[in-house]
């Protein structure tokens, strides 16, 4: 019998899996993209429970959190590509002229 | 009835903002800038008259007004209030009235100088910051003005701010200012805490004052709560008013010109200190403790100061240590439970230390406008380029020597009445100690000493400055002489108001003493606070603190008088003192050597070794570790993502961390 | 039967994450976290969710991965360098070894209780998913609904802005 | 299908949203008009958008004392919304009425700047209206995108491009966490609203030990602590407040911590009231450690506006310091601190603003020597700005700190306030250097005399006015903050 926790679990792993991208890649896309993971993993959480529990709370919520990751495709991508145009990169490590 | 007393503070606001905003562009002219700043301040003194009037045939003593609601927090109301009664009665009419002479005196001395406007606006500022400070009727409204007049000393020790010095200087009183203002808002705290767990929100002063019996017994950190507030404050006082260890600001706040110093170094600011305890009474009366630490660093900044006054050469820095010695007098004043001679010689010290500080700005000014005349750049506030002026600046000299007695306590002078009666409380009062009065005395003897020799270097002997500026030394015009005739005048008889009983043989009374009894005897009563003794052990210490004052004098005298180039006229006036020192080479080498010397050095010693380095180390030494602590820590801010994500991940991990373990 | 199943996707969506976050190309990345979407989708579907599935497919993987991989190849990236294995990348490890942790341990110790609705997977079969979520759209949820549409607003117009060579 | 749209329109309460109803249709209007509106000026822009502002301030005002809630419990236009809606409000005005100059300047004299300000400042609204996790949550959505937008908004200047970039990610990565603490609370309570939530909560004690809960509540306190700078999520803040253009760093570090903390405030005390002594002991320490943090580092910073974004985050500890407290006079006080930080953060930026040259490499100590000398106004004005951030009597700081450590000695946090007062003690070390350098220091260079631009100026006067307003007479819009909190 698959239980809440099955599917939360496996989110949970997917977190962290996106953490952990997160915190080593260097190419901003990858980065957005492990970030979406995340996403992704909080969305699996919210259907698992929405179906535990019997209501429509959560995959409506999954339903906007979708509408924001779009959202936040757009501009996130507009903001590499004008940051590629002046730099000629998009590792995260050159993102380093204001520090200390 | 009280209900105008805002005008007092108000209008020296008033002359600061026309000042402030119309000095540069439109007035521009020096006399109509002089005029307003002097003018309004003169306004609110004749209002501080009328109301001092009114509160002397009034037989209720302590009156309110508020004007508006300030904050409100829970059953805490602070208001825009001020309070009236007879010790905040006197201090605006110090503050007022010595406020007016310095302003017209300002008028003669800054002529010229660029940003007069500027100046104007910053001296009427302090006022009114400083009368909000004497006025306020509860302790925020007092920090208020805390606060302003220190911003205000600030801006103008830093007026010269082309100087370097002035600008390190105007932030070094900044700091160590706000070092105080932490105690001060530490012990506002602990205080209305304490007073709120008895179900009494209030700062307000004369309700603290009523409510005070109730904190008897309260502990707080092993100790009682009195104890823990009252230190906080006095902390909050020993910034303000240059006791050890934070009074290190205070000579370097010479670095203003030289009104300034009169008025905020010497006359006013600098006591708030004291007031403050005048005003919190019954809370240190509450705790001998305090009382006892008071004293005690009131009498070791006392001696310590006079000590370095020793080996000063810079005649303003002469009369800043002076002044830190004189305030040490107070605290002990008030640490020994004599409120009243601490009041008394906070008003004495304004009257005979502004004329002093005027006198002394009235011969740099003329030091600096003839070395300026021969294009000279020696040191216009050095005394070792003076001497001889007497006969050049006779005014300036006559009330300069007047203020000598007066701070020495010469008999009758008014100097002499008050710090007698410190002198009295410190030996008979039932909170005083004879270690501390020892102290005093010999602190006391050094006063003498190193002020006359000040006296004598500057005015006396021969004229060491240089030749070519010589003739151009003149005496100051009218408007920096008349405060100064002023001020000698009060310096002499400004004391008659509180005839001690032992002596008073036509029977007027300690007027002074009633005038504050209102306000002190509760307290003194409550916790037995009272000097007793025979009349005549007082009169029998009287005579032996004068001795000790003529001794100082004798001893600068036999010193610095020893030139055979003597004015005759002297030499006919004290012919067997100038005997003495003409034929007793010897004894004044022994002097020099034994005494002077090894003084001398102490005094290097205290203000080399003490002063700059401990002192100013510590509180130096905090600021670096900051700063080093500050350079550490910005090396997080790496710049780099990963690092930042890394920090809020373990930011987020250890808070869940905690959850899990607890 | 279908907890076997439930392991097999599972398995596949956390080795397409693995494959996300170790690619050295970003465009294998991008194609692993396609195929974790679609994993994740028939995950909605065995939670009797499939309007969210088919959501999923089109938003997710239909557009959003779209646009990542139109950026990929516009800006023309070639594989990443690979971080040297210093000591950040040991910390990030243990972090999100933490992160695991600690979530795992909240979600086996905690309970899932909540007040239920009255929403089962009949409900779903009967009256179908797009119309009860079409439902709570427009009842329930009709401000944030409203907000989305600002939000969407905000971010084309945030594109243009960014992305447009002249004003 | 009627029965259908009656239950749709049951729901429906305009009042309760009239407020960034009306702020988002200026927003759309205002995108519309600016295609007709000249190119190369943005000046009929900024009038546009400060009517547009003032109309709102007017609705926000005609709802004061008169809830509104709507939209099936989704948003709730309460006095809470009205007070800080007047903080955004004041917020986004001063921070368009000092744009325009400064954008022209710069050479990005583009309108669209305008009507993202303004959509920020009702997502903004919208998070502090939210009574329900999804408004909250796309509120602050539209807020965030908008905000990386515009920090990024200098799409030629690398330095803008960095901040906006740095921002976004960190940003979604941040919402990530939050999210995912917003699932495990829904997953305990089985709702998103946060009344439910709170009642649920405290109806089922044995709730609080479960340990869902309490992940929840940290992996959401984790995003709205990232908005609010809070340490160690505020690191961040120096480096985007740095590369931002300056009046939005000056929107950034009032407006949108306002509403981190407006909804954050709420979804405490509505939500986790049955919580309070967990949270207020993870609060004592992360309060501590921005004040420290913040104050600490500042003191190295030459560049100005890197020093203001640590002094930010060290305003943000003070704020939280009344979060702890967890009283009347704490939540007031923090409603009072954000509006008084607004005025004085937002003026100190508009000098800055003002004080600038192109490129703004000026902005330095060394830049500002002589500074007060030379350009009197801007001089006072910064001196009073300082003095209120510093905490000094008779300022809307003074004012605003008194209450907040009021706060925290009523709810017994004493070494709070100790701490909090010390701190403000270091602070001032750094706020004194500024005063230092621009009075005491010879300017290097000759400042012309340079005519002010005048809506610049305003944004500066009504900030001095907003300044010793507060300071001076505080009681009203006290009362009116302990009106607004719940």
């Amino acid at each position: 019998m698959i239980t809440v926790y099955h599917y939360m679990t496996v989110a949970a792993i997917l977190f962290a899996m996106g953490t952990y991208g997160v915190l080593t890649r260097r190419n901003a896309i990858v980065i957005f993209m492990c970030i979406e993971l995340m996403l992704n993993s909080v969305n699996l959480t919210f259907i698992a429970l929405s179906s535990h529990l019997q209501n429509m709370d959560g995959q409506v919520f999954v339903l906007f959190v979708m509408a924001v990751a779009a959202a936040e495709a757009g501009v996130g991508l507009a903001l590499m590509i004008a940051f590629y145009r002046n730099r000629d990169s998009i590792d995260v490590d050159d993102i380093n002229l204001m520090k200390l | 009835m009280y209900d105008k007393l805002w005008l007092i503070p108000f209008f020296p606001l008033l002359g600061a903002i026309i000042n402030g905003l119309l000095g540069k562009r439109f007035i521009k002219n020096e006399k109509v800038i002089g005029a307003i700043g002097t003018g309004m301040l003169f306004l609110s003194f004749l209002v501080s008259c009328k109301y001092f009037i009114q509160l002397l045939g009034d037989s209720v003593k302590s009156h309110q007004n508020v004007i508006a609601s300030w904050m409100s927090v829970g059953k805490l109301q602070v208001d825009w209030g001020f309070l009236l009664d007879p010790l905040s009665a006197l201090m605006i009419m110090v503050v007022t009235g010595v406020g007016t002479l310095i302003h017209l005196y300002s008028i003669g001395y800054m002529h010229g100088e660029e940003g007069f406007y500027r100046y104007f606006s910053y001296l009427n500022l302090f006022v009114f910051s400083m009368l909000m400070l004497v006025l306020g009727n509860n302790a925020l409204v007092m920090f208020v003005g805390w606060e302003g007049v220190g911003l205000c000393s600030y801006l103008l020790i830093g007026y010269y701010f082309e100087k370097k010095s002035a600008g390190d200087a105007a932030k070094k009183a900044f700091v160590m200012n706000r070092v105080g203002d932490f105690g001060f808002l530490l012990g506002l705290f602990t205080l209305f805490w304490a007073l709120g767990s008895h179900g009494v929100w209030t700062i307000n002063f004369v309700e603290i004052t009523e409510n005070a019996h109730l904190l008897s017994g309260d502990m707080i950190l092993g100790a009682s709560v009195t104890t823990v507030a009252t230190l906080c404050f006095f902390l909050g006082a020993t910034g303000k008013s240059a006791q050890l260890p934070l009074f290190t600001w205070l000579p370097d706040a010479m670095e203003g010109p030289t009104p300034v110093s009169a008025l905020i170094h010497a006359a006013t600011m600098v006591t708030a200190g004291v007031y403050m305890i005048g005003r919190m009474n019954i809370l240190f009366a509450m705790s001998p403790t305090t009382m006892f630490v008071v004293a005690l660093v009131g009498a070791l900044t006392a001696i310590f100061a006079a000590t370095i006054g020793f080996a000063q050469n810079d005649i303003k820095r002469v009369l800043a240590y002076s002044t830190v010695s004189q305030l040490g007098f107070m605290f002990v004043a008030m640490g020994v439970g004599a409120f009243t001679a601490g009041i008394f010689h906070l008003m004495t010290h304004a009257f005979f230390k502004a004329c002093l500080f005027l006198g002394s700005g009235s011969v740099i000014h003329a030091m600096h406008h003839a070395l300026h005349h021969a294009h000279l750049d020696d040191d216009a506030q050095d005394m070792r380029n003076m001497g001889g002026l007497r006969k050049k600046m006779p005014i300036t000299w006559a009330t300069f020597g007047i203020s000598c007695l007066a701070i020495s306590g010469l008999p009758f002078f008014s100097g002499f009445f008050s710090k007698d009666e410190i002198l009295w409380w410190a030996f008979a009062s039932t909170r005083g100690n004879k270690v501390i009065w020892v102290i005093v005395v010999v602190a006391a003897f050094m006063t003498a000493f190193y002020m006359f020799r000040c006296l004598y270097m500057t005015f006396y002997g021969e004229q060491k400055t240089n030749p070519k500026a010589k003739d151009h030394v003149h005496e100051s015009p009218w408007v920096i002489t008349l405060p100064l005739v002023v001020l000698a005048g009060l310096a002499t008889v400004g004391g008659l108001i509180g005839i001690p009983h032992a002596i008073d043989i036509a029977h007027v009374g300690n007027k002074l003493n009633a005038f504050l009894a209102p306000v002190f005897h509760h307290s003194q009563e409550l916790y037995k606070i009272e000097a007793h003794g025979s009349a005549s052990t007082e009169i029998i210490l009287m005579v032996f603190s004068v001795a000790i004052a003529l001794a100082g004098i004798g001893f600068a005298t036999v010193m610095y008088m020893k030139d055979p180039s003597l004015p005759g006229k002297f030499t006919a006036k004290f012919p067997t003192l100038h005997r003495v020192v003409f034929n007793k080479w010897y004894v004044d080498e022994i002097y020099d050597t034994l005494f002077v010397n090894s003084t001398k050095k102490l005094g290097i010693f205290c203000w080399k070794g003490f002063d700059v380095k401990v002192v100013d180390g510590i509180v130096n030494g905090i600021a670096k570790l900051v700063g080093a602590l500050s350079s550490v820590l910005r090396y997080t801010q790496s710049g780099l993502f990963t690092n930042y994500a890394l920090t809020m991940v373990l930011g987020t991990v250890v808070m869940l961390a905690i959850f899990i373990l607890n | 039967m279908e907890l076997i199943f439930f392991y097999l996707i599972a398995i596949v969506a956390v080795a397409s994450g693995f494959l996300v976050i170790r690619c050295q190309s970003p465009v294998n990345s991008a194609l692993g976290l396609v195929n974790t979407f679609f994993c994740l989708a028939i995950f909605y579907v065995m939670l009797h969710a499939p309007f969210m599935a088919a959501i999923q497919i089109m938003v997710y993987a239909g557009a959003i991965m779209v646009l990542i991989i139109f950026v990929i190849m516009l800006l023309n990236l070639g594989t990443e360098a690979r971080k040297r294995y210093t000591t950040g990348v040991v910390w990030s490890a243990i972090a999100s070894l933490l992160v695991l942790f600690n979530v795992m341990y909240f979600i086996k110790r905690g309970r899932v209780t909540g007040a239920e609705g009255d929403i089962t997977s009949y409900t779903v079969e009967s009256v179908g998913h797009v119309e009860l979520i079409g439902k709570a759209l427009f009842t329930e949820y009709l401000l944030p609904f409203e907000i989305a549409s600002i939000l969407l607003l905000v971010a084309i117009v945030g594109a243009v802005v960014l992305a447009k060579k002249e004003v | 299908m009627e029965n259908l749209v009656q239950i749709a329109l049951q729901n429906v309460n305009m009042a309760a949203i009239l407020p960034s109803l009306v702020l988002t249709c200026f927003g759309m209007g205002l995108l519309l008009i600016n295609v007709f509106l000249p190119r190369g000026t943005t000046r009929h822009a900024v009038w546009i958008s400060v009517i547009g502002l003032v109309v709102t301030g007017f609705f926000v005002y005609t709802g004061w004392g008169n809830p509104q809630y709507g939209f099936n419990d989704a948003v709730a236009n309460d006095n809470y919304t009205a007070f800080f809606s007047v903080i955004f409000l004041f917020a986004a005005g001063l921070t368009i009425l000092m744009s325009d100059d400064y954008l022209t300047r710069e050479g990005y004299p583009v309108s669209e700047y305008y009507p993202l300000i303004l959509f920020a400042t009702a997502g903004a609204m919208w998070m502090a209206s939210g009574t329900d996790m999804l408004t909250i949550f796309l509120g602050l959505e539209v807020m965030s995108i908008a905000l990386y937008v515009l920090a990024g908004f200098f799409r030629g200047q690398l330095r803008s491009n960095e901040a906006g970039l740095k921002y976004f990610l960190l940003g979604a990565f941040s919402t990530g966490f939050l999210l995912y603490g917003i699932a495990l609370i829904y997953g305990v309570t089985g709702s998103t609203k946060l009344t439910e939530i709170g009642i649920y909560l405290n109806a089922h004690g044995s709730l609080l030990e479960n340990p869902m809960t309490l992940a929840g509540l940290v992996l959401l306190s984790t995003g709205f602590l990232f908005k609010i700078a809070a340490a160690p999520f505020h690191m961040w803040t120096p480096d985007v407040y740095e590369g931002a253009p300056t009046p939005v760093t000056a929107f950034m570090s009032a407006g949108p911590k306002a509403a981190a903390f407006a909804a954050f405030l709420r979804i405490m005390e509505y939500c986790f009231f049955s919580l309070k002594p967990e949270w207020t002991a993870m609060l004592w320490v992360i309060a501590v450690l921005t004040m420290v943090i913040g104050n600490v580092i500042a003191i190295q910073q030459t560049n100005l506006k890197r020093m203001l974004a640590y002094s930010s985050i060290a305003h943000a500890g003070y704020a939280l310091v009344g979060l702890v407290a967890a009283n009347e006079i704490g939540y007031s006080g923090i409603l009072f601190y954000m509006l008084a930080y607004t005025f004085m953060n937002i003026g100190a930026f508009a000098v800055l603003v003002l004080a600038g040259k192109k490129g703004e490499d000026n902005l330095t100590l060394e830049g500002f020597s002589g500074f007060g000398l030379k350009r009197p106004f801007l001089g006072v004005a910064m001196t009073v700005f300082l003095f209120s951030l510093m905490g000094l009597p008779p300022t809307a700081g003074f004012a605003g700190k008194f209450y907040i450590f009021a706060g925290a000695v009523k709810a017994g946090y004493i070494w709070l306030a100790v701490i909090g007062v010390l701190n403000s003690a270091v602070s001032l070390y750094y706020y004194l250097r500024i005063m230092v350098y621009m009075y005491f220091r010879d300017a290097e260079e000759d400042y012309a005399w340079v005519s002010l631009p005048a809506a610049a100026v305003i944004s500066i006067v009504i900030a001095l006015i907003g300044v010793f307003y507060l300071g001076i007479i505080p009681g009203d819009v006290m009362e009116m903050a302990k009106m607004a909190i719940f």
